[in-house]
């Protein structure tokens, strides 16, 4: 049940996968409340980290999220590159050499909390935070369940993308989509949905390591 | 979607290459597209305030038009629509410094500030001194402590020429910072659109419009605005958009202005003159008097029609400033 | 149709009134809508050739925009996309002579070769005398004595430009008109439209162009073109509008050049750059040397997408006139 | 049979209706092998010269025609004006007190005569020589076998209007549908087509001054 740097690896291939895949519908979602480009952005700052990440040995899940931060910094731009960055960095330095349940909780609240001091935005302000905070929160009660670390970044992924469907009825207050005021209502926050995208493919290659 | 382009993808690195070309005698690009800058051709001036700005492309002339004497010494253009990352900031930080800092100045969108944070603090490490100053004059967008603020629009273009006109006159870094704050302080905006732009990566419109609907308060970014209206005559239309500059600003009888009539990238300067005309006599109305003018595509949203009204009230200071000498390939005068 | 305008038939004259408004340093109008003209600021300059130019409106920012030292003594402004009546050109000749003649310059239009020559009568009538040169540089159009021969586009600028330093030079009548045309039988031109323009008082688009196709050799009056044909890349349009251009003028290694790349007034200034590299890249593949360029929008058809391809072949004389102070709303430098 | 000065103006009254009736018609013909201002221009320029009309007094058709001259000039612009122009001064020279079947053909004729020293355009160029060409001819038709000047103008307003047809399959070698080469075949000519209304409000106004 616990998650070590191969679990890292594949989970960073199958983000690139996913955001790939989602990249026009992540578009869309930023069309309606903000500028295109959020799959756009996520779409070439994983192509960069898978890159990256086959040209790079790795001995820790740190290492592994350390290059994911360092490389989405410098290639994805806009407010989700440094918000990522920063919760990838974070993450990484939280992340020991496996992770239980509690691990997982700590890599998420970590991220969470980067993302909250560069971007200051709290919960229900309509952004990834809304993805972020019920996902560590859902790690967290597996932990205290005495759950597994792949249970808990199972509970991660499915709080985040409820999450995410959460921002919906929202009013925006931070980031691009603020400036629609209550247009901005009835729209799922792009980067809450990569989020919940993001961590949906963590918990896949958690099943797939437990299988494999 | 149809465009003048090759592969989306490679959009910014060839336009600069063409921009580059076109304007050798007065800028350079760095050659280096995962740190893409343009700055002067010169290099940094000895003993100058350097002025860096940047951000999405998809707005020119914004920024990299403006770079040149009396104004701006490198600017960023990150991906169209997309702040670039804190690497080529640095760069470019790096390359503007003449030994008396670097001024950033930054629009503000929560990735403009978040890239351009990080950079100043890499920049920092590597001995550069950087203050910075976030151009906020789109009235359109509520400002408030809770959401994200006002966006920079086309004032940024009067705070990057005033800014600009300080550091060549000798200013130190916090002078020009001051001088830079003062025209924000005392610049409004608000723009309209008549049409959607559609980001070439994307493929599709940033938003649809109806064929008798305009938004008014549009951002720079295809971002929808505050409010769908129908559309209307530019009279109309220009006093909405005046008003709202005007009464933010609180213009009063007596007060000398420079009023900026920008185009989206799309409208034809006929339309950009019936609103300068419009917008003009409403200034004059409340007894203002407009010392100066540009009308023209200064900070465009790609293909998008539609306009914006920027007012700045000026002062003996920064009258002078403003009139002092440019040459950059979109503005250019006493030089 | 959505435009920032307001009565369509007062398009023209509500934009000229807010062009003059805004340039009030360099332009006036005659103010007489019936006989509109725009014309520099100071008058006529005694003992210079006067320059004077008109057409249909819609060109912007041809050809008032080009008023001022350097460039155009009056301008006057027809209806959209409609030649002027002979009155206003007569008076506008009348304004624009400063005892040494005017010259007329004239694009390869019908209307406007009929409308300027019956005024060039009636200006001689009024002790003025009066050359014309016809300005015909666009290649899309078959040259032949059975047709209405090529038509006038973005050359123009440049004839306007370099014939206006040879008046401000002090040359005589003759010797601006021999100028004139020595830059037209040296300049050649060809546009692309990726979208069709709607003219104010018809309300629909010029043409319908589908989703996937664009016109070659369009003109500027949203006239359709040559061809039509699939949408292409920008490096692929451009190699056909280049390659028809250096044909046509024969470019040969060692040619110094003027490179204009025009937007038709829809078009982002990003795309534009992205035509230039690849039109200056296929005129180096030839030995020629790009000296000079223009990138922007210049000679415009309203808010159509699309942009066209000049290029001018200097002489030692004609770079140094290209040179020459111009100080004009749309072109400035040196002055 | 013959007409006079009340004709003429009633011809003008009637030219500037059938300009304002057909000013979409025009102007999409214009759009299809011009730049559609055809429309725009004409009914501008009758607009005016009605206006003039009104608050003017004339003894002669000579008259009238020149004050129709004079305000198409003047008010029109593009190719139209000076062609439409010179015609109608033209015309208004070779105009007697009435007209009879010869006079409207020497009227007719003239005007041609003046388009074609401006335009310079041959027949089957594409453009109104087209269709005043057929016009003064079948009025001079009427004249050689005896018929009346409303017989003429009659028999010159359907010659026109088949001109006008006529131009259709043709390639235009004149004014701006030139431009398109063979892409003009198909369309009819603008300014063939306004001449054949100009022509068939002239009769018009001859089939009412008959009956009135
Ligand atoms: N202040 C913030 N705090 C947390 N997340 C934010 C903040 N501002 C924006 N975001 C997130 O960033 C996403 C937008 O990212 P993206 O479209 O890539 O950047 P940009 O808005 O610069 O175009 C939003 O959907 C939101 O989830
Ligand atoms: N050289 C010419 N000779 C005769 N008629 C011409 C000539 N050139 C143009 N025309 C006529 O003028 C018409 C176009 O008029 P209009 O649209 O008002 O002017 P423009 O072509 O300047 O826009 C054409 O349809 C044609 O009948
Ligand atoms: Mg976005
Ligand atoms: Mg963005
Ligand atoms: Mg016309
Ligand atoms: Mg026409």
């Amino acid at each position: 049940g616990s998650l070590g740097v191969a679990w890292a690896r594949a989970w960073v291939e199958a983000s690139a996968d996913v955001m790939r895949q989602n990249r026009m519908a992540l578009i869309d979602l930023d069309r309606a409340i903000g500028d295109g480009d959020h799959g756009e952005n996520m779409d070439r700052g994983f192509t960069a980290v898978l890159g990256k990440l086959q040209s790079t040995e790795t001995e820790t899940i740190g290492d592994v999220l350390a290059l994911v931060a360092k490389t989405l910094m410098s290639t994805v731009g806009g407010a989700a590159g440094p918000l990522y960055g920063t919760a990838y960095l974070r993450a990484s330095k939280a992340a020991g050499t496996t992770l239980d349940a509690a691990g997982v909780a700590d890599v998420l609240e970590a991220a969470l909390g980067g993302i909250v001091a560069r971007g200051k935005a709290d919960r229900e302000d309509k952004t990834m935070v809304d993805a972020w905070g019920p996902a560590s929160e859902a790690a967290r009660d597996v932990a205290r369940a005495g759950g597994s670390g792949v249970e808990a970044v199972q509970a991660a992924a499915e709080a985040a993308q409820a999450g995410a469907v959460a921002t919906e009825p929202l009013t925006a207050r931070k980031g691009r989509a603020s400036y629609l005021g209550a247009r901005s209502v009835g729209h799922r926050d792009p980067g809450a949905q990569s989020t919940a995208l993001l961590l949906d493919a963590a918990a896949a290659a958690a099943r797939e390591g437990e299988r494999g | 979607m149809k465009k003048l382009i090759n592969d989306p993808q490679a959009v910014v690195a060839e336009s600069v290459e063409g921009f580059v070309a076109a304007h050798a005698d007065l800028v350079v690009s760095s050659g280096d597209e995962e740190k893409l800058f343009v700055s002067r051709a010169g290099g940094a001036v000895s003993g100058k305030v350097g002025l860096v700005s940047g951000g999405g492309s998809g707005h020119e002339p914004l920024h990299a038009g403006f770079v040149g004497l009396g104004m701006l010494d490198a600017a960023v253009p990150g991906a169209v629509f997309t702040s670039p990352t804190p690497d080529p900031i640095v760069a470019a930080t790096v390359a503007a410094d003449g030994g008396a800092g670097v001024l950033h100045i930054v629009k503000n969108y929560t990735g403009d500030v978040l890239n351009f944070e990080t950079a100043a603090e890499l920049a920092e490490l590597e001995d550069v001194t950087v203050t910075s100053v976030i151009v906020d004059d789109d009235v359109a967008v509520q400002d408030s402590l809770y959401t994200a603020g006002r966006r920079g629009v086309a004032g940024t273009v009067l705070v990057e020429k005033i800014a600009g006109a300080a550091a060549e006159r000798g200013d130190d870094l916090e002078a020009v910072a001051a001088i830079a704050t003062r025209v924000n302080e005392n610049v409004r905006s608000m723009g309209v659109a008549l049409t959607a732009c559609t980001v070439p990566h994307a493929g599709k419109p940033s938003f649809d419009l109806a064929e008798d609907e305009i938004e008014i308060g549009i951002g720079i970014h295809g971002e929808p605005g505050r409010e769908r209206i129908p559309a209307a005559s530019a009279d109309e239309i220009t006093e909405r958009l005046l008003t709202a500059v005007a009464d933010d600003l609180q213009v009063a009888s007596g007060d000398r202005l420079v009023l900026l009539v920008n185009g989206m990238g799309g409208t034809p300067a006929s339309e950009l003159y019936i609103v300068y005309r419009q917008a003009r006599a409403l200034l004059e109305q409340r007894g203002a008097s407009v010392e100066r003018s540009l009308v023209g595509n200064y900070v465009t949203s790609l293909e998008m029609q539609g306009a914006s009204v920027t007012v700045l009230r000026l002062d003996d200071e920064l009258l002078s400033l403003y009139d002092a000498p440019v040459h950059t390939a979109a503005l250019r005068w006493g030089a």
